[in-house]
Order: C-alpha cells, then structure tokens, then sequence
C-alpha cells in the first residue's frame, strides 16, 4: 500500500499530541484536500486546519502553496509561520 | 557556503577571522549576531526553547544563503542557528558575508536574515513569568522579506 | 557611542561580546569588518598608509555615531579605525551596532560606514608594484552616503 | 595681530611641501576667497587650488562649503576627498 507521511511540528504538534503519522494515499491529492481531510477528524484536528489559524506546510521539505500536488512517498509538514533567528 | 544547525555555542570572533582571512581580495565583512532578550511583548522571559525540522532546516539555510550568492556579488556566507534550551543573552544565530565590497556584503547579510526569519523551520516556545508559550510570528518580518522581491 | 582611532589592531570577537551583553534587552547586533584588500584598480598592494586628521576624525566619527542614533532606535554604537602602516589582509575599521531589532541595528551599521567613508578625514596610500599612490575617492561611495538624505 | 592656522593633508601636504601654516587675518574671509589668494601663490599652490583638482576643507575641524566664512584664530583645513574605511 501506498503511503505518505504527515509531520506536525510547535503548537501543531503539542495540540495535536501527534508529531508524525503515516497515511495511505490513493492517488495525488493537494494540500488544501489533505487538510480538509485531516479536519475532519474533528475537535483539535478541526480547530488547527479549518483555516482559522495561519499554517505553512511544507512537501519534502519545501515550503508549498496549498494547491501543491502530494504523491505517494511524499513528506508532508505542517507547522505555524516559523519564529527563527 | 556554510550552515550549521547546532544546541553548542558559536564563537563569532574565531568565524568572522576565519572567513575573512579565506581570501586576500576580501575587503569586506558584515555580520549579525541575534541574541536571546530578557523581555518580549513585556513579559520576563526567563529561557526558550528553539524547535526545529532537522533535514529541511539545513535546506532552507542552504537555498537562502545560495540564493544570496546568486543575487549579489559575495565571497562567502555562514549561516550558524543554535537549536534546543537557551538562556536570556545566549547566541541564537549567527550570518557573516564576507566580499570585495561593503554594499552587497551588507545587502546578502541582511537579506539571509529577512529570509531567515521567514523560511526557516525554526519555532521559539518562551517561558515567562505567565507560563509557557509558542512566540507568535510578525508580520514585520513578512514585510521585510518582501522588500528583496521574489527569489 | 564610543569612538576611537588607533594604530593597534583590534579584537572584534571581544568587543562584539562586550556590546551585546551589556543590555539585556539587546536582541541585534550589526558588525561590518573591512580589511585591506591585496589588490587595488588592478595592481597588487604590498601595504598601506592611513593619514588621519588627528582631532576632526574623532570628532566626524562621534558625528556621525550620534547621528545614527538619532535616525534609529538602536542601543549603542561603536566605531574603531585604524591609522598608520597596514598590510593586505589587516582590519581596518570596525562598526558595531547593537538594538532590540536588527532592522535598525542594520540600517545604522551601514549609515555609519557610508558616512565615514565620505565624511571622516582618513587618507590612503597604498605601497604597489607601480610604486605609491594615494587612493582616489569613489563616486560610489558619495551615492551610496547620499541614499540617506541630509542628515 | 590676528591670524588663521592652516592645515594640508594627504596629497595636498605633500605637492605643497608643508602640513601647516600661520597666516595673518585682517577681516573675515570665505573659504573661497583664501583659495583664491593660495592659488596666487603660483606653481603648485595654483595647481591644488585653482578649482580643477576635487578639494575639500574644514573649519574648525568640520566640513564647510566653499562659501563659509573664515575668523581670526579659525582652524583651517584643505585636503582631497577622503578615502578611509
């Protein structure tokens, strides 16, 4: 089976209680369908990808837009705009 | 160019000798050095801690810093960003671009860190005198990212 | 603001240091580093005499310190410059600017380097294979201070 | 009597053999009009001061134009545009 995995990172990661998770992926899905996806688990997972909150998100490790394309194998992050430096 | 993403401390004076003295046509060295401070949105801070995505962090530094060379004419550029527990007036981060010339060593350095603050996975969570909590990002920073144009 | 000229070499690591840990509140610190290059409109410089205007540099320098200070919220500023023989790949001249933010902390540093560059009374000549010369000043360097508008 | 002191740097003090000068001062003068009387001098006093070579002065260790005006016991300074840094 075909899979991609998914990293949460900061206050995703501490709300969620998740900070990686592998997921089955039929065929290319975009982003912004990933998140409606994730949504709809409901309660926390509803709160951080409904929209509300500013989120980036990142495949293989390059930030995205959220109409970017995800294939099988890909690495998926989301995490709230970066505060380095 | 180099980056480093690292918990230990970085001696800024050993680096900027170091990189200026790689090249005998070096004229010029601009640097920053980003510290931890003692109160944010008027709250003590008494330590952070600094979150990161190893793999793509080292990435994202690597693209700014090329992305710097390729905009301006510049020798070389380090990139250091501490990671893990750090204290009030700790070293967070550390750019140095060295080049003939003081105009594009200054405009490279400064437009790693705009990118830097921006792009780079790095994420503080403070803990203050009111408890613990992830810093919120600025929209200064997009601003100033955005006066460089698109890379 | 501190300023000082002097023929003896200096220690950036050290006043960098020095700079940002005297206020907790420091979060930036700017540095600009320039050295003497080993080559000069195409000839190969064997050494280098600064002259200075003993008095008025101080002076144009703390001016100009002062100034930058006034145009931007920054915490402190120092600047060295060197006189006398200097050899390739001697520091010349040191700025140091430390603030809450770096974007003024940037913007002084290198208002204070465009200034000092067209404003305070240091002379170059340069020892090459084609014998002495003093250096020419630059266009550039008069576009790059007038950027900044009257102060 | 009242005089001016009179400074010359870099490639000035050299072309002109001398780094400093007493000279006398009856009445305010511009710093035009002491160039002036410098570059009758002849020779290389007129070659440094005849307005073709760029020239820079101070008085009383601070950049003026030109059109400044010169007092008895001022500091004069004549030299090139600067090139330190």
């Amino acid at each position: 089976m075909q899979t991609i995995r998914i990293l949460y990172f900061a206050r995703l990661r501490e709300s969620l209680g998740l900070s990686d998770e592998a997921m089955p992926l039929e065929e290319p899905l975009s982003v912004k369908a990933l998140m409606t996806q994730l949504a709809a688990r409901g309660d926390q997972w509803q709160q951080e990808f409904d929209g509300c909150r500013p989120l980036r998100a990142a495949v293989n490790q390059t930030l995205v837009s959220n109409d970017s394309m995800i294939r099988a194998g890909d690495e998926v992050a989301f995490f709230p705009p970066v505060t380095g430096g | 160019m180099e980056v480093r993403v690292q918990q230990e401390d970085f001696d800024v004076g050993a680096e900027i000798t170091r990189m200026r003295l790689a090249r005998k046509d070096t004229g010029a060295v601009a640097c920053f050095v980003g510290q931890v401070r003692d109160l944010n949105e008027g709250d003590q801070v008494a330590g952070m801690t600094l979150e990161h995505y190893p793999g793509m962090t080292e990435k994202a530094l690597r693209n700014i810093a090329e992305e710097a060379g390729r905009r301006w004419d510049i020798h070389d550029a380090l990139v250091i960003h501490r990671v893990g527990s750090l204290m009030p007036a700790d070293q967070i981060v550390l750019v140095i671009v060295t080049g003939a010339h003081r105009g594009e060593a200054f405009a490279a350095c400064e437009f790693i860190m705009d990118y830097l603050k921006t792009e780079a996975p790095f994420w503080k969570k403070e803990q203050t005198d009111s408890g613990e909590r992830w810093v919120d990002a600025k929209t200064s920073d997009d601003q100033a990212r955005d006066r460089w144009g698109q890379p």
